[in-house]
């Protein structure tokens, strides 16, 4: 993870970490806060814990998003003490709704310049956003709002399993992985577990991301925990509910930041002083293959 | 029997779903809304979550709409292009559920700023999938408590576009779906007006005086000529929230 | 099929029936030609074999499409015959390349009235075709091309299993079924397998068609003879190619119709009368499973 | 060792192809040429079909771009629309191969019509993904027989665009891709001028006189400078051809 975020985030860069809720890198955004990355466009429909902990560390000179909240426990207290100008920021905020963000990605992933979508009239997202503008069809003459193409500078994708040239399989909730990755200049996919190319061969309806499209490939177990890896272990809900705590008061934030990501040098370090992992730990249930023959 | 405003809302929530239909569902209140009309008059309603989880019958009480709960043992799970796109856009989604710091007089709603929208006195999280929903849904569901606050005379910020929107109607700017028709809140039930747009009381909760709703609403409410009569809940629908559906009191804590 | 058939295919109907090579669903276009439906919008990428048939037995009136071949073995002489006017048609045509339908689905899927890509400059394909039109993007001022969406009045999808509500799980070779699902007023699903949901539900990221877009559901076991549904049978290669020698001689075409399709009631007499299909039967390559548990 | 023009053709198109490429492969002698490749110097040579196989290692000869066996064991199966837009048109393919009933002076293709689109002499198959591999692949490589019907100063109909339609060049219509660099034939090889557009003779088989090569094309096919030299088949090449790949001659017959 040291080398791929050496190599692939600079600062200044614009940068996805994707995955809703299922699969948040949390592994490559802490290993950006060690690197000490600074003036990055943070991406993201839901900035979730993650870019809440990259913004207080400062690596964020503005943020992209669609729901800047934390999932069923609460707020993102770096995130609005920046945005509310009360001792954070400045942060610079481009705003869209899920759709708008999505639909950014499908424009980037597709290498077209805009995409279409019927959205926003009534809503006050076109006057705080001037990016989000319309277009008249050239058949009916409707008027349909337009979101301009996303296209990163990198992107990393936290998957359950991948090969060494990066073909990646996700099962369970697949989010905007796909577009963010295609839409990127580069991409890092990072495993809960490096498998043999015959793994990948095995089902290849189960890929979602072709190493084709990917220019790193980092194996890092518990990678996306407090997030969630489908069949490897379940979210940390605690940890969501008890950032409510750690994110209102900025010191107590410093000293998780200093304890579990300037104070480990990698993500071992993090998972031996995260102590029991072991009670996340995904029960077994296990999917009939199909047949692949003809 | 005696019961929360929270499970109160909850059960009419319920009762507005029509077996069968196809529902978008959030975390908290309208997921236990949709779980409790699976388990009474709608078994075959069909759940989806803006993750892109269909058809999710989960084994526990999600803590999120990305819960890895919703996934196992569902019937489909989308990319989110899809279901913004394929499910959503296309007009698939009957009914709808949001809910909001503020909602005003049309039924516009506004979860993204307190005050100015760039330097708000308070940052909401933002539009998530409710701008969408609010538009493309057949028609939606709003649920919120009463204050003041919470139902100003016009919202700050329109995140979710209502009846009116500055002085115009959903039918003018295009939109597909019906709105909000109803706001389930906890001592009454509003429903649009069509003609005006406006949101006027349509039924009153047991016990609960007409003076008690006016004091939340930040605006001259009307009522609609005549009240519905809404029952309170049943046993049954008080058993099943409270020891089957959420236990733990997550979400129907007050 | 037969109820399937009379209650959703209409004489004047815009009919799509997907599947690229893979999974074309033969037993529905033989019911079609059977119940002597007429005036049709027949719409796939590749007409195939099965609309060469149904243009032979009068069942269309327009054809919409990118690539009129007998793939790897000819050509589709019924659908020559109507085009060059030589004992055939009229045959009205309507003519993309295979990213512009695939581009008309996804409008459809989606719900607007039209697609951008970048394609068609400096072809005489827009000057063929007057839908294929061009937009400005609001953004970077370049000129992009366009197709309409297409929502057809009825979509076939042929898979490999669904349960009783028509939640379909399809693997292999995708195409543009769920595009096709999606876009269309209804949608008829042929399955070689009726399987319980909990089969569904077991793996629900293999299903590419949620029930709630199906309105019938019809169990075909080969159904998509001759062509193939991986993982229960491969395609009949030797009937491809020996349809040069039918589809050339409108007599031999007839008496393969009178044959195969007027002269069974439905696909088990189809079935029956193909003798060994047996020697298609696909191999055993099963995949292994994935653990969704949390 | 003597050889057929088709294995001739598989072979030249073959050693176009360098190693870690992405291709976009047709069926026939691009299939065979990519596949021969494999074999001999690209051994991490990426296949993709239209159809949506990717990384395919088929363990038979395929009989069609939706083959079943592009798709056991490849890497990935994408759907058309992603092939389309994540694939092709986002810029992945390094290599797109075409044939074509015509090729002109300027590599333009026609796989439309023969005669006038409205009534023509011959209808063709039409584009397929032609239009748009022409348009996006970094590169392409046409394989076609000579011949004065094969190769028309103009084609009647543009399908696949080459270096100047109507005039017009590539960079001025906006297309991404280098188009038709290569033009693979029995007889030898043509070669794209860059700056006229035009194709010209770049090189000779073994044993063929440039007569030969002029009588089979429609125009005054001018000839680089220096031609190149190409290599007749090895031994090993002619072995991998007709014991391993097309041991039923399936598209090697002539």
């Amino acid at each position: 993870m040291r080398e791929a975020v050496a190599a692939h985030v600079h600062d200044g860069d614009t940068v996805v970490i994707e995955g809703f809720t299922h699969l948040i890198c949390f592994a490559a955004g802490h290993e950006i806060i060690r690197q000490r990355r600074r003036e990055l466009t943070l991406c993201r429909l839901t900035p979730d814990l993650i870019y809440d902990q990259m913004i207080a560390a400062g690596c964020a000179r503005k943020l992209v998003f669609s729901w800047a909240g934390n999932p069923g426990a609460g707020s993102l207290h770096a995130f609005r003490r920046a945005v509310e100008r009360k001792g954070g920021g400045p942060l610079e905020l481009e705003e869209y709704s899920h759709f708008g963000m999505v639909a950014r990605l499908c424009a980037g992933a597709a290498r077209l310049p805009f995409w279409t979508l019927r959205d926003y009239m009534g809503t006050d997202l076109p006057a705080a956003n001037p990016s989000i503008r319309t277009i008249e069809c050239p058949y009916t003459g409707e008027v349909l709002a337009t979101v301009p193409a996303l296209n990163p500078d990198v992107t990393i994708v936290h998957a359950q399993r991948a090969d060494a040239e990066g073909n990646a399989q996700i099962w369970g909730l697949l989010g905007v992985q796909k577009e963010a990755a295609f839409a990127s200049r580069r991409v890092i996919v990072v495993v809960e577990e490096l498998v043999d190319q015959s793994v990948i061969r095995g089902d290849p309806n189960r890929t979602l991301i072709p190493g084709l499209a990917v220019d790193a490939v980092v194996v890092e177990p518990w990678g996306a925990h407090p997030s969630y890896a489908q069949g490897y272990y379940d979210r940390d809900n605690e940890f969501y509910v008890g950032w409510e705590e750690i994110s209102r008061d900025p010191a107590a934030l410093e000293r998780y930041l200093e304890a579990m990501v300037y104070g480990v040098p990698d993500r071992t370090g993090y998972v031996e002083k995260c102590g029991d992992l072991e009670r996340l730990r995904a029960g077994s249930r296990v999917c009939a293959g199909v047949n692949y023959g003809y | 029997m005696t019961y929360s405003p929270a499970e109160m809302m909850a059960v009419v929530a319920a009762r507005e779903l029509r077996d069968g239909e196809v529902v978008f569902v959030g975390i908290g209140l309208p997921n236990l809304a949709c779980n409790l009309a699976r388990a009474t008059h709608a078994p075959r309603l069909l759940l989806i979550y803006e993750s892109g989880a269909v058809g999710a019958e989960p084994e526990r009480l999600p803590v999120s709409i990305g819960d890895p709960s919703l996934v196992t043992g569902s019937l489909m799970v989308s990319g989110m292009a899809d279901v913004f796109q394929c499910l959503l856009q296309n007009g698939r989604i009957e009914v709808g559920f949001l809910g909001g710091a503020q909602i005003d007089r049309y039924g516009n709603i506004n979860t993204t700023v307190v005050g100015d929208y760039a330097r708000p006195t308070v940052r909401l999280p933002g539009s998530g999938g409710a701008a969408e929903i609010a538009i493309h849904a057949r028609r939606t569901v709003a649920i919120s408590r009463l204050s003041r606050r919470a139902f100003p005379e016009a919202v700050d910020f329109i995140t979710s576009p209502g009846h009116r929107m500055r002085g115009r109607g959903r039918r003018e700017l295009g939109m597909p779906g019906a709105g909000p028709v109803k706001v389930v809140t906890d001592k009454g039930v509003l429903e649009v007006e069509p003609d005006s747009g406006e949101l006027l009381l349509s039924a009153l909760y047991p016990g609960v005086a007409l003076e008690e709703v006016r004091a939340g609403v930040g605006w001259p409410l009307r009522c609609r000529a005549a009240l519905d009569t809404i029952d309170p809940p049943t046993a049954r629908e008080l058993h099943l929230l409270r020891e089957v559906l959420d236990p733990q009191r997550l979400f129907l804590k007050a």
